[in-house]
């Protein structure tokens, strides 16, 4: 047993507030917009140049010229606004942003992150994600707790090259919840999800963490 | 009377190419690209470039095309990950690429249109980015040193553009349109809709005239879209499945 | 729901005010200020505050009733001309002026809105304005190295708003409104034309509405002109008198 | 005899070409406008957000939204277009303006500028002609060759404040017209003002000149 991605993102949506301006990666992230309680009011910026991100659009009507970060057609609302990249990113790394959730592939106790490449394998690119956490006022990661091989992701140190260095302020797995405190360095962990004990999170994480539940 | 507009992308680009070159190319992924102007380069056969460009377009479109061809020699970017060729080349070590934050990437290009030759940036610090740059703390924070980019050449995708120069871009098309346009020894830009000056609202434009040397109606945009992602016409409005 | 629209200069400031503040205020000469939030300043007779503003209004206009009341303890701006008063609390050292070279103010602002703690720039190299700080040599020319500026609170004047913050300027009324909106922990609008959401084309908006707090519809606007400078009726259009 | 005020902005006005883009500074520069040749496009900047700056307004069309830079009421053109502050000063550091004309208190034999300041006595501060010099193409300054007292203001060396060091390409006064070589310093005196001897122009002149009439 354990959170799915739906779980996990219904956890992320708990971090957002009423105002907040918010980035959500590519992944599960996105799954956060589904749900943004009734009645509170979150403006979605996407990097490439864009707050106010609505829905996909209805079959059909995709328009070449709106995208998200992700480079799926979406549509705009109400108080949609389009700028350039460099304002985009004077936006995040000036701290105008409340929240960046994003995906992980490797988060350490110290709230390091790892999630653009593996060294002669794998190169997708950094994308937005450096500025992201590094500019961003909040940043949550969510992720597998876990590699498939059954490697862990939770780790004393990431190995993998950082996206950024003392960045992560909570992490949200499939198997719970952690705070980082990233000044300090130090995890928390602060939930379990469902089904899973404090046993079997211990045995799959390498990081250590204080048990806050 | 000096004049802006040109027949076409292959005369617009006329006596600006050369072997070597450092091009800067706008658009985020395939949204925004000047698709008339690199079909151009391509025919134009200029070889070993270095090109500025967010992504590497996809496998046949866009800057793709310039990689299938062998013109380019550098990439700086950062992202590859639609591109199965780039990620190839990259990994196989037959195509040069400097990987920059995106938001890094888009300060450099503005900061050398703009006269700053260096900025300090919080992206990047503690990570292989940083890696052999200067680092320093204000008010207890560490910052990496970053540099303006300039290139011999951009080429700019706009909306509208009048015979002046004047553009305007639509919705996320406009990208890193408008920082290349301010940051190329040269600026040619392909707009959908080529108008009179005085029939855009000054209060609207851009990128003011000053920063485009030669403009052309594209010929003909193809306009691909990457990922296609729509909504079934019975699901509710709002939230929903953004 | 957050509400960011306010029913007038005085409750919009509420809270915000404290003595020794910081403030950033809009405008170039009478052009573009916020004359709302100005006079609301003077009636909560805030003290000891560091204005940066590109001028400091002239006297009995604008941001020179803060100099005629006392309350303003250091300007930074880049010209003092049209105001007597300025020129003569400045000669006399009643107050502290910094001056900054007129783009480097703006970049400065710029960039403490976009994170970047310090850039380098040409402007100013060899003139006082350089002394005590940073020169270094970029590829042959030497640059100064400037910082950011933010402030505890910007006010700023902008032509049409929407109730989410969302800003459009008009001509010249644009100037420094747009970068200080970026670079104060606060930031107040008053707007000529306050309007629904969804009233402003998402391309035609200056000011996205992530960078204000609080708007208000400006409750009178004098709007007065420095030097109204006209042609009579006969002159020739054109180039003329310029 | 020497050149008139409209003399010193036909003179001036020699250095446009067509397709250029230019700042004019407040005084005698903003005369320069009037002497653009007939299809001569030339377009003016001003340094407060405007490219495309048109003639002042009829009588009773003042607009208190669209001024230049000396705060004058003006109007705008077909080719027009406004922007910030900051995106202003961007297109001058960044080099895009190919000709600054504006004026002068001391011009010195290796380019250096003053007109900002008198210490003590006058503050108007430098407004945006710190910028302008620095980031121009090519800067041209015109001002009267002496002070009202007779004072030299062509000088070796600048005693007031600079504006820009080692800036000015070209110094044209009321008895003259100057090139000077900025890099390795220098002036050569290129043109007499009507009326004006090399005696005269030489005892009124402190700066060292090359003679290349």
């Amino acid at each position: 047993m354990a959170w799915t991605r739906e779980d996990m993102a219904a956890r992320a949506a708990l971090e957002l507030q009423d105002g907040f301006y918010v980035n959500l990666g590519i992944g599960i992230p996105t799954l956060v917009a589904n749900y943004i309680p009734d009645g509170m009011s979150v403006t979605l910026q996407s990097e490439n140049g864009m707050l106010g991100m609505g829905p996909f659009p209805f079959e059909g009507e995709a328009d070449a010229d709106l995208i998200n970060a992700g480079k799926q057609t979406i549509t705009e609302l109400a108080q949609s606004s389009y700028f350039s990249s460099s304002d985009s990113f004077a936006m995040i790394r000036g701290g105008h942003i409340n929240l960046s959730i994003l995906g992980g592939m490797q988060v350490a106790e110290n709230g390091d992150l790892a999630n653009w490449m593996v060294p002669g394998k794998m190169v997708k690119g950094m994308g937005g994600a450096m500025d992201l956490v590094a500019g961003v006022r909040r940043v949550v990661v969510v992720m597998d707790h876990c590699e498939k091989t059954g490697a862990p992701k939770v780790l004393k140190r990431c190995n993998l090259p950082l996206t950024g260095a003392g960045v992560v302020d909570l992490l949200i797995t499939d198997l719970g919840v952690f705070e980082i405190d990233r000044k300090v360095g130090g995890m928390r962990l602060t939930a379990l999800a469902t089904g899973v004990s404090l046993d079997e999170i211990t045995a799959k994480t390498e990081a250590e963490f204080v048990v806050a539940l | 009377m000096v004049q802006k507009v040109h027949a076409d992308a292959e005369a617009a680009l006329a006596g600006l190419l050369f072997d070597g070159m450092t091009v800067m190319a706008g658009g985020f992924g395939l949204c925004g690209i000047p698709e008339n102007l690199i079909a151009a380069m391509r025919l134009a056969g200029v070889r070993d470039l270095t090109v500025i460009s967010n992504n590497c377009g996809i496998d046949g479109f866009g800057l793709g095309i310039l990689l299938e061809s062998g013109q380019i020699k550098k990439m700086i970017s950062s992202y590859v990950g639609e591109n199965k060729l780039f990620e190839k080349l990259y990994l196989s070590g037959e195509l040069e690429l400097e990987f920059n934050p995106q938001g890094t990437l888009a300060e450099r290009i503005r900061a050398g249109g703009a006269g700053i030759p260096a900025f300090f940036t919080k992206t990047g610090v503690g990570t292989l980015v940083s890696e052999g740059k200067e680092i320093r703390n204000f008010d207890g924070d560490d910052y990496v040193m970053e540099r303006g980019l300039v290139a011999d050449l951009s080429i700019i995708k706009a909306w509208k553009g009048d015979t002046e120069g004047n553009l305007i871009y639509r919705k996320t098309a406009r990208n890193f349109n408008p920082m290349m346009a301010t940051a190329g020894k040269a600026c040619v830009v392909e707009v959908e809709h080529l108008v009179e000056s005085g029939q855009l609202d000054p209060d609207h434009i851009h990128t003011p005239g000053i920063y485009v040397d030669r403009i052309i109606a594209g010929a003909r945009f193809e306009k691909r879209i990457e990922r296609v992602t729509t909504r079934p016409r019975d699901t509710a409005p709002g939230k929903e499945a953004v």
